[in-house]
């Protein structure tokens, strides 16, 4: 299947949700969603292991726009194409999509304490990366993350000793 | 009573040579050498020769670390009596192409089983301090001890049968110029192998796979006690090797021969060593009662069958 | 926490990591076991996690380089590339031919090194040391390779953003050839312990075996993915660089166990032999670099390569500043992780490192906060007293 | 396992014992360097045109370019060897290839860093560049 083949079965399988999918590069596509449609769109994109989730980005536009957008990159041989959902920074959340990808548990588990981003569902909240006593409600990818309130606490837990 | 044969030669014994001091400093030789020659066979270069002397030497001046749960007067003794285990055993092996020491009938089971008191230890040892990979690596060290036993006397058997007799010293005087690896080259292959089970070498060294269990049971030790276990285990690996040399290579010889004969043994051991895998534990066990055993007795059988022809 | 009180009853959990023999880096693992069978596992990661993507936001292309190049020890060029190539293709500029050869040269390069070191500690955790120290000491031959081509042994960085440092002279070329004729006999020989040594078999055959299926459910990427019989590998499907003018044979295996991945990375290091002889053979005339804009373009770029691991994603944002504003990474082992938890799990207790290994597990690579742990009870220590204390250490 | 063989690498295995052994024997037999290797920086202060390019793309901020007067071409370069990765985007970055990596100084470990803090200049520049605040106008570049 050639990219641009790709392409086509890619604008084809995100018919149902949307036209606003834009060809940003030769091989890349965006395809802007509404948050409630991740689910059926990922669903749809990976039907038939037509592509894989590669990845999930999350980005913060700042506080001024008061947003997070985040990605969900699907490859199928060349082609990339991004599933982009924006959120509010105020309440993000976005639903699992562990239940039809079950390796995109590490992603999320990334995506929520990095950025604080809710991921409603998702089977292992726990941390993933950062240290077990990073403090609660910092998120250091956030763009208004101020490294002073990460306090490092080291405690003596006499289990551990 | 002839006091300087009937005490001071038997404490001489014990202490001294051929038992005691001359057994670890010749362990730790081995060990030495054993390594050496891996290292060789691997094209690396290998420790020097003080090596091992030095890590003992670091170790007795560690500090020990006794774990909290663990009983600390079994913590501290299980070292000892198994290294006391293997040093009595010493005494029943003829050494450096002498005679044994001491010599009674049935003396080659209990130098075996005497062999296994250090096995046994390490594996309580393991047990007591209540480790993780402790308790795991005992569990494997007791597997594979149960494993590599019945094989290894079954294989030490047929010398015992041809020879009528349970005495080393009176196997070793029919040995005698015999060469028994030739008439008996399945029992001594079983031999060998068993033994490389014992000393948890290579491909049996799954008690102590240091990629999966760390140190096995041994884990928790550090300072003296490692030390100790250390020592026992290169007195084993003298004491074992010496056995089936002096069984299956002829009886005893002058000490330069022996030198060779041991030098020999330990190339093979080296060479088996590095050319294999570690096995998984329920490998190993698979392996000796569905192999090894298996062909230990068809050895007996054939041995008994052969001397009623004969006789 | 190892010397907890065990009670028959409760569960036997044994923790691998952050310091474990196994593991040469920290990653924590806890395994339920009952007798040797393993019946859950679970994973810690974030051992070696250095806040990477947020340092490049505070920092320029050129100095994010080489910070991304030390997001892997093993891999760097795979990472200093994909981050070339990102940037790149986000100003507009396309390296000259010359420049993108060598990249191929020195990646293929690199991926012999990570493969032979791969098949070393692989062997490693199978007890398995002659074939540890012998594929070890001819990894040497190609680490001096490298070393003579970019003057490193291991953070190569061989790239600039808009091409290459390093040339390759004829001499140069000479010597490469005569060290991959070398390498290429040796990996043959190890290809054929890797198939037929039957005590290595018995701990790599129908061990940690993954279905086609299963590795497209779980989305592993790279040798791991391809000895389950999934043919893909970026080299061929969306080629980068100079791949376009040297295509490559992808591998691939039915079997999916230790042993297929054995194979596979064995055969691959071969196959990288062919494609380094052809890049020295084929190699452009011209420049080694081109002009670059340091204030890069608004926009967005994804660069996806395969590095020895598996597919390496790079996603970048810039706001029009000679500095990004996101930057994400996403490396293989963290899509091949959820796989290790998958297997294990029935595993045999002594399989687990060798499933483990199984997907070349790159924890530095995972984990991209500073700790300062402390002797003395609690102690609180804030980013700026740890920036400070930084300073004062290196001043 | 029809082709399951024993001892498949017997004879590297045996081979080796008749070999020397692979290890280098570092302290004592030192190889040469390789022409590329990247090692300790050396600065060519007759051919530098003070620009600050280096420091300014030094991912780790190894460099300091401290401009005593630029017409006179008085420069002072200030380089942290135990902060500088050897990367060699200095050099990359030079336009007139004042900076280039020694490959015969590499064996840079010491017990502490009292060697690696370098001054380079002439004398007299290093002493005006280090004075607290110049008074002739010109503001030290970081």
């Amino acid at each position: 299947m050639s990219t641009e083949e790709r392409i086509a079965e890619a604008r084809a399988r995100l018919a149902p949700f949307t036209d606003a999918v834009e060809e940003a590069a030769p091989d890349r596509l965006n395809a802007p969603l509404p948050v409630e449609q991740l689910l059926p769109a990922a669903a749809a994109l990976i039907e038939g292991q037509w592509s894989y989730l590669t990845t999930i980005t999350g980005t913060d536009l700042g506080p001024e726009a008061g947003e997070f957008e985040v990605l969900y990159h699907f490859s199928s041989g060349a082609l990339v194409t991004t599933v982009r959902v924006r959120i509010p920074r105020d309440e993000p959340a976005v639903p699992s999509v562990c239940g039809l990808i079950p390796a995109a548990s590490f992603y999320e588990r990334e995506l929520m304490e990095m950025f604080g981003i809710v991921v409603e569902g998702t089977p292992n909240p726990d941390r993933l990366f950062l240290p077990d006593d990073w403090p609660v409600g910092v998120y250091p990818l956030r763009k208004d993350f101020d490294p002073s309130e990460a306090t490092v606490v080291i405690e003596k837990d006499p289990a551990n000793d | 009573m002839n006091f300087f044969a009937d005490v001071i030669q038997p404490i001489l014994a014990l202490l001294v040579f051929p038992g005691g001091l001359f057994v670890l400093a010749l362990g730790l030789v081995y060990l030495w050498v054993n390594r050496k020659l891996v290292a060789r066979l691997q094209n690396r270069i290998g420790p020097r020769w003080f090596q091992p002397v030095a890590d003992v030497v670091r170790l007795f001046v560690k500090e020990e670390i006794i774990p909290e749960d663990a009983n600390p007067a079994l913590f501290v003794a299980l070292p000892i009596v198994g290294l006391a285990g293997v040093l009595t055993a010493s005494l029943y092996v003829p050494l450096f192409g002498m005679a044994a020491p001491f010599s009674y009938p049935g003396d080659l089971i209990v130098t075996v089983y005497l062999l296994s008191l250090l096995t046994l230890c390490i594996g309580l040892a393991g047990a007591n301090s209540t480790g993780r990979f402790s308790l795991v690596g005992v569990t494997r060290t007791l597997t594979q001890m149960f494993s590599y036993e019945a094989p290894f006397l079954l294989a030490l058997l047929s010398p015992a049968i041809i020879a009528q007799t349970w005495q080393i010293s009176e196997i070793i005087a029919y040995a005698d110029g015999r060469w028994l690896m030739f008439t008996h080259p399945i029992s001594f292959v079983i031999a060998i192998i068993a033994l490389m089970g014992k000393l948890e070498m290579p491909p049996f060294d799954a008690p102590e796979a240091e990629t999966e269990i760390v140190a096995g049971a041994m884990t928790e030790y550090s300072g003296r006690g490692l030390a100790l276990f250390k020592l026992g285990h290169g007195a084993e690996l003298v004491i074992g090797v010496a056995l089936v040399t002096a069984l299956f290579m002829g009886g005893t010889a002058n000490p330069l021969i022996w030198l060779a004969q041991t030098a020999v043994m330990l190339l093979v051991l080296s060479l088996v060593q590095v050319l294999m895998a570690r096995l998984r534990i329920d490998q190993t066990v698979g392996l000796w009662w569905r192999y090894g055993s298996v062909l230990a007795i068809v050895q007996i059988v054939i041995l008994i069958v052969w001397e009623r022809i004969v006789a | 926490m190892i010397n907890g009180n065990v009670k028959p009853a409760e569960k036997f959990v044994v923790p691998i990591g952050p310091q474990h023999p196994a593991l040469k880096e920290p990653g924590h693992f806890e395994l339920t076991i009952d007798g040797e069978t393993v019946t859950a596992a679970s994973a810690r990661l974030g051992y070696a996690h250095r806040g990477i993507e947020k340092g490049a936001e505070s920092r320029s292309y050129v100095q994010t380089l080489y910070m991304m190049e030390r997001v892997c020890g093993i891999c760097s060029h795979i990472h200093g590339t994909a981050f070339s190539l990102v940037v790149e293709k986000l100003a507009g500029v396309e390296a000259p031919p010359r420049a993108q050869a060598i990249r191929v040269l020195v990646a293929e390069l690199e991926r012999i090194h990570s493969h032979l070191l791969w098949v070393g500690v692989g062997a490693h955790e199978a007890g398995f040391d002659a074939l540890f120290m012998y594929s070890w000491r001819d990894r040497e031959v190609v680490m001096d390779i490298l070393e003579a081509l970019t003057g490193n042994r291991v953070n190569y960085s061989a790239n600039v953003l808009g091409g290459v440092k390093c040339d390759v002279t004829p001499e140069a070329a000479e010597t490469i050839l005569k060290g991959v004729d070398f390498l290429e006999e040796r990996a043959r020989q190890y290809l054929e312990v890797v198939q037929s040594d039957a005590m290595f078999l018995r701990r790599t055959r129908g061990v940690g075996t993954m279905t086609r299926e299963e590795a497209l459910t779980l989305g592993v990427v790279g040798p791991t993915a391809r000895a389950s019989g999934v043919t893909q590998d970026l080299r061929k499907d969306a080629p980068y660089a100079a791949y376009p003018d040297f295509p490559i044979n992808v591998i691939t295996e039915t079997a999916g166990d230790l042993e297929a991945r054995f194979i596979v990375r064995v055969k691959e290091t071969i196959e990288s032999c062919r494609i380094i002889r052809e890049v020295l053979a084929n190699l452009p005339e011209g420049e080694l670099t081109t002009r670059m804009p340091r204030r890069v373009k608004e926009g967005e770029a994804i660069v996806r390569l395969e590095a020895p691991r598996g597919e390496v994603f790079y996603y970048v944002q810039s706001d029009g500043t000679d500095t990004a504003k996101r930057v994400k990474v996403r490396t293989p082992t963290i899509a091949n992780m959820a796989s290790v938890l998958h297997l294990s799990v029935g595993h045999q207790l002594a399989d687990v490192p060798m499933i483990l290994a199984g997907i070349d597990p790159c924890f530095s690579c995972n984990d991209r906060s500073v700790r300062l742990t402390s002797a003395h009870g609690n102690d609180v220590w804030t980013w700026e007293k740890l920036r400070q204390h930084g300073i004062e250490a290196y001043r | 396992m029809s082709n399951a063989k024993l001892a498949t690498m017997f004879r590297d295995v045996f081979g080796s014992l008749g070999k020397k052994p692979a290890t280098e024997l570092y302290p004592f037999v030192r190889t040469e360097a390789p022409a590329h290797l990247r090692g300790h920086v050396v600065w060519n202060s007759e051919t530098c045109t003070g620009c600050g390019l280096c420091a300014k793309d030094c991912p780790s901020n190894a460099l300091e370019m401290i401009v005593v007067d630029r017409k006179a071409k008085r420069f002072v370069m200030r380089y942290r060897l135990d902060q500088c990765t050897f990367c060699a985007q200095c050099a990359a970055s030079c336009n007139q290839d004042s900076i280039a990596l020694s490959h015969e100084q590499w064996e840079l470990a010491a017990l502490t860093r009292d060697g690696y803090h370098f001054i380079w200049g002439k004398p007299d520049d290093i002493a005006e560049a280090l004075a607290p605040k110049s008074d002739n106008g010109d503001k030290p570049e970081a």
